[in-house]
């Protein structure tokens, strides 16, 4: 039954890629069928994944499909895999509603069968990656998703900004395989199988040594994948330069593949390592998750904003796998669980507001034509919905109660402070809160920057002509965006549903279900009762708290206005006695100026004034800003490394010089060195 | 039972209490500064007759402005109800833990931000901007301390770390208990948007932080956000005050008789008001600092908190 | 049955003749399909007894075929069909706009079937000698496809091809004379001593040193026609100045031809030594070849100088695997020369296609090709993907099995270069595809296929590699395993 | 093995002599008529061979060589030189002095490595390899150093001829379907490369290969 069903998704997606493909004369059709298929197959996933994460079990199929040596099992299913499964579907469930009325803007423009392929191929290489169930499917897949991907990315090639994006992203990528390669490569040398099931009974009892070496690989591989500082260049290039249905998904599951390949390897292989390995990722986690949220704030193309959170979500996500990586270190099943579920929920809820604020991000360039935020402006009054549900967005990933983010924040914050309050070593004591300050200062970063950009986009008014003639999106955008609002408060507010959901990968893991230390239905309670000297606990309970907030406002709103007299009015805004106008509001580049100012020596911001003046340097006649923040790590690390690497190439191209005397001579030397070695 | 009567209890004495210490503090002030000041009553005047008033929206506001002063007040009335202020035997004690507290100032925070930012004009944009700024930064300096305390008590749960304390009794008071303090004490300055961080007394421009967020707000609206800034600057000081000082708290163990109860009223509203004076004392000894000299006072009180937390780690015994 | 072989032998000769004497491009049209539809079913028929029922001989061992050579012949034969094919499209154009006088068209032909003659010969012979002059032969009678463009550069390039594949190749003689002196006293006078069948056999009897001494000339000569690096200078240049269905044959199957000369000598070289020696020397070479073919890839101004560099980079994977030396490598090995000989004459097909129609192949100059040419662009950059070892297509299943099959030698060093370096090959691959493929064309580019028959012939085989990326059907792989075995055991 | 002619020394001696005389050699038509001479020794030492040691095939290649090497290809190469015009100089990168010393060099290198190799092969026939093997790279060093296209077939004829010593000298001759068919290979190859000469000289104006320079990278 589950298999079927796994092969529903799987044909599903094949066959709307194909359809959509061969019916590219028809462009309506085309986009209808292909998203469709996309749509039903995102349905099959999302109950494949329930039902394996509620029994537990564990599907194989597909033995001998590859026939390489060394391969038993194509798919594997296992809770983990189920999980981004789940996530997955629920992601491209809401993307592909959205789609419908999202891509109407590309007929007559770009060929759609293209898109549906791509599409669709890109959800089928995500879904059978994560149930791939050996190595070289895994990789694979992985491979078809970037390829998939690179063509969604370059999808509007004719913008060379576009292309440049793709470049940078598949070179970036595909460099991040290498060393996933790599390290599934000296796996197979241990195990001799390319089977994770193989490959995890001989990777527990691995040299410490191979052990960290595999560790170290995957970390690279699979952190160019996740965006991690920083290996995140490519992110804000390419997110930006897909289309907007594209980057919900590539940022809100595609990065989350590679946390899943992590914790394939990191854990079910090889069963966890020493301490260090988690500080380390704990270290990652925290550098990519101040930086991410750092340049994030500096961004005025929303887009790029949104892919900047990316890297600084995938830092949150680092920082519980980090604390969860030190418990399995000194062999605390029960902690690294917590620590597992704090970043296996913050997976899904990042994916599912992630992508809603990207499909918002595509909402409003379908209504403005822009994505740049100091162009918008007062659009809440002309996209009602849209902004309501890109809010929910932004309060969720300002990890604000009651909704999704705050939950799984929370749960991080309390692995780091379990991890203080633990009597592992002095150094983790204070290691932990830090961590956690770090943590603190990430997600108040975060609240400064959507509010930004959330009253930037939708408040005031409208700051261009195009965004005061924006309109409402179709509906079905708008169902799209409301599916994934609703899940994120749901969520926020019944955490416990997906705390059950993952009893069965946490127990899979690390041995320790996650119902038996978070259980109770409407709130969390994490009771850490293994340790001898640790009785940490704490509660909170979302539920009750949404239900005394929304009642709370509903009888303060009657009190008030059974208290207070007096009428309404409505009128301008004080202005100094002035009119105002939407060049006096504060713009997003303003809104961040004294982020940019406090944080200076790390953004090296370059700052720009041009001034033209009119009768003497009195009389200003204009005035042109420009800040923006230097590229750090593309100045130090990469443009220097393609640089020497260029300059060697032209260099070694003096071979080649065309004489022909100098080939035969070439001839010549190697015959004697030939003959000479041969003695 | 007995625990919604002693949520009632502490709702009441927080709503009751919150304006006349605003009154208490600006009457020390104008002691220091030798002026009368104004009665400790003016705080209930103002909240009264804004009441009254005629409420003016902006044109240009959408429903992100309106929706916020009751988003804003409920948020921090959450916290009145769960933050041991009386008590550590609240209704609501177990919705949440110091996360939650801090998190619900910062969704009050956010609204007020977006509301600042709706009606347009720079001011509003520019007092957002700088509150976000300030508070983001404050962020880590506001946790450290916490977490240590958390640390120390094995929750975060601010009832349970308040009977913590409570039972350790005096030995509690180690020199890290004292730095936390410290350094959660000058993030309250920040929280509460006081001298040296922000000038509450102050619409200009130039200085104003918290206050161009409230510049189009109006009548009925007005007051409910009046009221609860006055509520949430309560609400630090009962964190600062029962989190490290909890003598005199009304808790299970010792069960509640009225008279404990009184005292711990008492008790609450002297180290409150001592905390005022203290406040007031200071504002009135500083000048407002440059904005962007505020990272650096909080950087140092982030220090401190480190120091707090390395000491408690190494000297817990 | 016994005929058959020398009747596939003579077959392309027919059609080479025959073509001279056509009166017009319609009928040297149908000759050249007909002649290359019947050798290529002939050669499929071959080889299927080959694998089903035993090597095959004729001519009283003048032929000799084995799995190994039914392998290599079957490449030929597909990659001449296809080239055939195409050649009918891309003549067609280069008439068309006048590039080629209509009367030369009967010697493009003649020099083709020529051409695929002595590449079948090659494959098919038993003694070392005759293959010697086949190989040799198949740069006399590609020299003159070479230059077939009477331009300078074409010259140029036509020149530097067969001097130094002439004197590569007179190593690879030399090497053959000393092998015969060396099997001399142990077979006895006669041709039996240049039949690589007995010398197989009495391969241990050999004297060692003077095995050595031949492998070092053979694997410098024919190494020179693989174009395993340094000797490879050639290739570039012959490469990129051939039409278009040349260059496919060029780097399809005569680079595999050439390299099918030293594997026999390999075998029997490795059989003869007892250490490991000409593997070692394979393996250097091998890797030695992709690493110069990096640069040049990465820096590279010319679209078909890039996929002939990329022809560098593949043998020399392909040599590398062999010198992994152990069965899965061997495996791969095989499995690559398939791939490769798949895929790089799709990708210059349709590269074909793009420069004729851009009248470029400078990549700088060509832009949005997709655009421009909806099938043939569209293929280039699926092509370009194929060829950097992307999946789903096949070349990454063959490079996967060469990787693992390093890796669980234990050769690490060796194998996890060459992985940094098809790596980095992949990014120079994909920024010229890009540049090319993507885009807004330029204004006087017309839009839409110049000849419909070439964007067919440049489609059909992305079915192919799509396939075999992800599925290895049992046949298939039952070939490669018997093959495989031929090549360790020599029966 | 080998028959103990003491004739065969003395002309493999002047075959390598004659190759440190195309290096010093100052005109295209004395380096052509060079090459027919050692052309005519290889078939005179083929049939001293073939006639010792009886036989018959040996005698008929001895044949088939002076037809073919020292007729129809230097045939086919003072075709060339004569249609592109006289050419009095044989332009070289490094000097004669320098030439020699190479060449010198390279024979030293040639005996070292045939030297300890070839144990199988008695004395005679070990001279004639490392005599092959150092015209191979004589041959090479002329196409390495020479600059003018017919210069370049030269250095290609003088690589040959050693080939065909070693092949005769150390083996009887190959058999001989092969050595027709190597026969055939290298007429059909200077046949090729005279006519891409002819062609570069009235494309390039000029046969020297150092023109040939355009395609790079």
């Amino acid at each position: 039954m589950t298999i079927l069903l796994f092969y529903l998704v799987l044909g599903l997606l094949l066959l709307g890629g194909l359809f959509a493909y061969s019916l590219q004369g028809k462009p309506r059709l085309s986009l209808r069928v292909g998203f469709s298929f996309a749509l039903g197959s995102a349905v099959a996933g999302t109950v494949l994944g329930i039902i394996i994460l509620l029994t537990g079990d564990t599907v194989y199929t597909g033995a001998g499909f590859a026939s390489l040596p060394g391969m038993n099992r194509a798919f594997l299913i296992d809770p983990l895999a189920a999980f981004f499964i789940l996530v997955i579907s629920l992601v491209s469930l809401a993307v592909s509603i959205f789609s419908f009325g999202y891509a109407e803007e590309y007929i007559g423009r770009h060929n759609l069968g293209i898109l549906g392929l791509l599409y669709n191929l890109f959800l089928l290489a995500m879904v059978a990656l994560v149930a791939s169930g050996n190595a070289f499917f895994f990789l694979f897949f992985w491979e078809l998703m970037s390829l998939a991907s690179y063509g969604l990315v370059v999808y509007d090639h004719r913008d060379s900004h576009v292309r440049r994006a793709g470049f940078v992203y598949i070179v970036m990528t595909h460099i991040g395989t290498l060393f996933i390669f790599l390290a599934f490569l000296l796996l197979y040398q241990a195990a001799g199988s390319f089977d994770f099931e193989h490959m995890a009974q001989f990777g527990r009892q691995l040299p410490a040594g191979f052990k960290t070496g595999i560790f170290l690989l995957v970390t690279v591989g699979f952190g160019t994948k996740a965006g991690i500082i920083p290996l995140h260049i490519w992110l804000p290039k390419a997110h930006p330069a897909a289309p907007s249905n594209v980057s919900a998904l590539m940022s809100g599951v595609m990065l989350k593949t590679a946390i899943y390949g992590f914790i394939r390897v990191v854990w079910d292989v090889l069963g966890g390592g020493s301490a260090w390995w988690g500080i380390f990722i704990l270290s990652l986690g925290a550098v990519s998750a101040l930086l991410g949220v750092m340049y994030a704030l500096m961004q005025h193309d929303i887009k790029e904003l949104l892919a900047y959170h990316s890297v600084e979500n995938i830092g949150i996500i680092l920082m519980g796998l980090g604390a969860a990586l030190i418990f399995q270190g000194y062999g605390l099943p029960a902690l690294a669980m917590l620590g597992l579920v704090a970043a296996l929920f913050h997976v899904l809820n990042h994916a599912l507001f992630k992508a809603l604020l990207f499909m918002g991000a595509g909402a409003i360039h379908h209504a403005t034509r822009t994505r740049d935020m100091e162009k918008m402006g007062g659009l809440l009054k002309l996209m009602p919905w849209t902004g309501f549900f890109f809010l929910v967005g932004s309060i969720s990933i300002a990890a604000l109660p009651p909704f999704n983010g705050f939950v799984s924040e929370w749960l991080t914050f309390q692995s780091l402070l379990v991890l203080g309050s633990a009597p592992l070593s002095l150094k983790l004591n204070i290691l932990g809160p830090v961590f956690g300050a770090a943590l603190a200062l990430t997600g108040a970063l975060a609240a400064v920057c959507f509010v930004k950009a959330f009253g930037i986009q939708f408040l005031a008014q409208p700051r261009s002509t195009q965004a005061a003639k924006a309109k409402e999106v179709p509906r079905s955008m708008l169902i799209g965006m409301g599916i994934l609002a609703v899940l994120c408060l749901g969520l926020g507010i019944f955490p416990s549903s997906a705390i059950q959901l993952l009893n069965p990968v946490t127990l899979h893991l690390v041995g320790y279900g996650s119902v038996q230390a978070l259980g109770g239905y409407a709130w969390l309670n994490p009771q850490i009762p293994l340790l001898p000297n640790l009785s940490y606990h704490t509660t909170i309970a979302p539920f009750v708290l949404f239900v005394v907030l929304a009642f709370g406002v509903l009888l303060v709103y009657r009190v008030v206005k059974w208290l207070g007299h007096g009428g309404t009015r409505i009128d301008e805004t004080w202005n100094c006695g002035g009119t105002l106008s939407p060049k006096m509001e504060y713009t997003a580049t303003s809104f961040a100026k004294p982020i940019r100012i406090i944080f200076r020596r790390i953004l090296l911001p370059k700052r720009v004034v041009e001034t033209e003046y009119a009768l003497g340097s009195h009389f200003t006649r204009s005035l042109k800003y420009e800040g923006a923040v230097k590229p750090f790590f593309e100045d130090i690390l990469y443009r220097p490394a393609q640089n020497v690497f260029l300059k060697v190439s032209g260099k070694m191209r003096l071979l080649q010089s065309g004489s022909i005397h100098l080939y035969l001579g070439y001839l010549f030397i190697t015959l004697v060195i030939l003959l000479i070695w041969a003695k | 039972m007995l625990a919604v009567g002693l949520t009632i209890l502490q709702m009441l004495f927080v709503l009751g209490f919150a304006p006349l210490l605003s009154g208490i503090i600006k009457k020390t002030k104008a002691f220091f500064q030798s002026r009368r000041g104004p009665s400790l009553l003016q705080p209930y005047r103002d909240l009264y007759k804004y009441l009254q008033k005629e409420t003016v929206l902006s044109e240009h506001t959408s429903w992100i402005f309106r929706i916020t002063p009751y988003v804003y007040f409920v948020a921090i009335l959450i916290v009145a109800l769960t933050l041991p202020i009386l008590t550590t035997f609240g209704m609501l004690s177990f919705t949440g833990d110091l996360f939650i507290v801090i998190y619900l100032f910062a969704l009050a925070r956010f609204f007020l931000a977006l509301a600042g930012l709706d009606a347009g004009s720079a001011f509003g944009g520019m007092a957002s901007s700088r509150e976000m700024a300030v508070s983001a930064i404050a962020e880590p300096a506001l946790m450290l301390p916490l977490f240590t305390m958390a640390i120390a008590a094995g929750t975060s749960n601010l009832s349970g770390i308040v009977e913590q304390v409570a039972q350790g009794g005096w030995p509690a008071l180690t020199s890290a208990h004292l730095m936390t303090f410290v350094a959660l004490f000058v993030v309250g300055i920040a929280e509460t948007g006081r001298i040296p961080i922000d000038n509450p007394d102050t619409h200009l421009e130039l200085t104003m932080i918290h206050e161009g967020m409230l510049l189009e707000y109006s009548g009925k609206q007005l007051a409910l956000l009046t009221l609860a800034v006055h509520i949430k600057q309560l609400l630090i000081f009962a964190l600062l005050a029962n989190l490290f000082f909890p003598w005199g708290i009304a808790s299970p163990a010792a069960g509640f008789q009225v008279s404990t109860l009184l005292i711990a009223t008492l008790a609450f509203a002297a180290k409150a008001v001592g905390l005022g004076m203290v406040m007031a004392v200071i504002e009135i000894s500083m000048a407002k600092m440059r904005l962007f000299k505020i990272p650096d006072l909080l950087m140092g009180s982030f220090l401190l908190g480190l120091l707090g937390l390395i000491s408690h780690v190494l000297l817990r015994g | 049955m016994s005929e058959m072989p020398l009747i596939l032998l003579a077959l392309p000769v027919l059609t080479a003749l025959l073509s001279l004497g056509a009166k017009n491009k319609k009928t040297l049209t149908q000759i050249s399909l007909a002649g290359a539809g019947i050798t290529a079913g002939l050669a499929f028929w071959i080889a299927y007894t080959v694998y089903h029922f035993g090597p095959v001989s004729a001519g009283g061992r003048f032929i000799y075929i084995d799995s190994l050579s039914a392998f290599v012949m079957s490449l030929v034969a597909t990659v001449g069909l296809t080239a055939a094919l195409y050649s009918v499209g891309y003549m067609g154009v280069e008439i068309a706009e006048n590039a080629i006088p209509e009367s030369r068209l009967k010697w493009y032909y003649f020099w083709f079937y020529i051409f695929l003659f002595t590449m079948f010969l090659v494959v098919m012979v038993g003694n070392l000698g005759v293959m010697w002059v086949g190989i040799e032969g198949t740069t006399l009678a590609s020299a003159l496809l070479v230059g077939f463009y009477d331009k300078k550069s074409a010259l140029e390039a036509a020149w530097k091809y067969i001097i130094l594949c002439t004197v590569g190749i007179i190593f690879a003689l030399f090497g053959t004379i000393i092998l015969y002196n060396a099997a001399l006293p142990v077979i006895g006078e006669g041709s039996r001593s240049l039949d690589w069948f007995y010398l197989q056999e009495a391969a241990r009897g050999l004297d060692p040193k003077l095995v050595k001494l031949a492998f070092i000339f053979v694997l410098v000569g024919y190494g020179t026609k693989v174009g395993l690096a340094p000797m490879h200078t050639w290739l570039p240049d012959a490469h990129s100045q051939a039409p278009s269905p040349v260059s496919a044959m060029l780097s399809g199957v005569l680079l595999n031809c050439a390299l099918y000369g030293i594997l026999r000598f390999h075998q029997i070289t490795s059989h003869s030594l007892a250490s490991a020696y000409s593997t070692r020397l394979l393996l250097i070479f091998g890797i030695l070849s992709i690493a110069v073919a990096l640069p040049f890839i990465i820096i590279q101004h010319d679209l078909k100088r890039l996929l002939a560099y990329s022809s560098i980079e593949h043998m020399g994977i392909i040599v590398a695997a062999v010198g992994l030396g152990n069965r899965l490598a061997l495996y791969g090995a095989f499995l690559h020369m398939l791939n490769h000989a798949l895929a790089k004459p799709f990708l210059f097909f349709s590269a074909g296609n793009v420069t004729q129609h851009y009248h470029t192949k400078k990549i700088h100059k060509i832009k949005g090709a997709v655009s421009a040419m909806p099938i043939s662009g569209t293929m280039l950059l699926l092509g370009a993907f194929a060829i950097a070892g992307a999946p789903p297509f096949n070349i990454f299943l063959s490079e996967f099995t060469i990787i693992s099959a390093g890796f669980a030698s234990g050769q690490y060093l060796p194998t996890s270069l060459m992985l940094v370096l098809i790596t980095l090959i992949f990014t120079g691959v994909i920024y010229a595809a890009s540049r090319v493929s993507l885009g807004v064309p330029p204004a006087r580019i017309e839009r839409g296929e110049p000849s419909k028959w070439s964007a067919t012939i440049a489609f059909i085989p992305v079915i192919p590699l799509f396939i075999l990326g992800i599925y290895i059907p049992k046949s298939l792989d039952q070939v490669l395993q018997q093959v495989v075995s031929i090549f360790l055991g020599g029966k | 093995m080998f028959l103990g002619n003491s004739g065969v020394s003395p002309v493999v001696t002047l075959i390598l002599a004659v190759c440190f005389l195309v290096l010093g050699a100052r005109r295209l038509d004395t380096v052509i008529r060079l090459v027919v001479f050692q052309a005519v020794l290889l078939a005179l030492l083929t049939g001293i061979l073939g006639l010792a040691n009886g036989i018959g095939e040996m005698v008929f290649i001895a044949g088939l060589t002076l037809v073919i090497k020292a007729g129809l290809i230097p045939f086919i190469l003072k075709k060339v030189v004569d249609r592109i015009g006289p050419r009095f100089e044989t332009r070289s990168y490094v000097n004669r002095k320098m030439s020699f010393l190479l060449a010198g060099a390279l024979v030293m290198v040639a005996y070292l490595s045939t030297g300890r190799i070839a144990q199988t092969l008695s004395a005679p026939g070990r001279e004639i390899l490392a005599t092959a093997i150092a015209m191979l790279l004589i041959g090479l060093l002329v196409m390495v150093t020479r600059k003018l296209a017919v210069m370049q077939i030269a250095g290609f004829l003088i690589m040959e001829n050693g080939l065909f010593l070693a092949g005769v000298g150390t083996t009887h001759g190959m058999p001989l379907v092969v050595e027709l068919g190597i026969f055939l290979d290298m007429l059909i190859g200077v046949l090729i490369m005279g006519i891409l000469t002819f062609r570069i000289q009235s494309s390039f104006g000029s046969i020297n290969t150092e023109k040939l320079r355009n395609l790079r990278g």
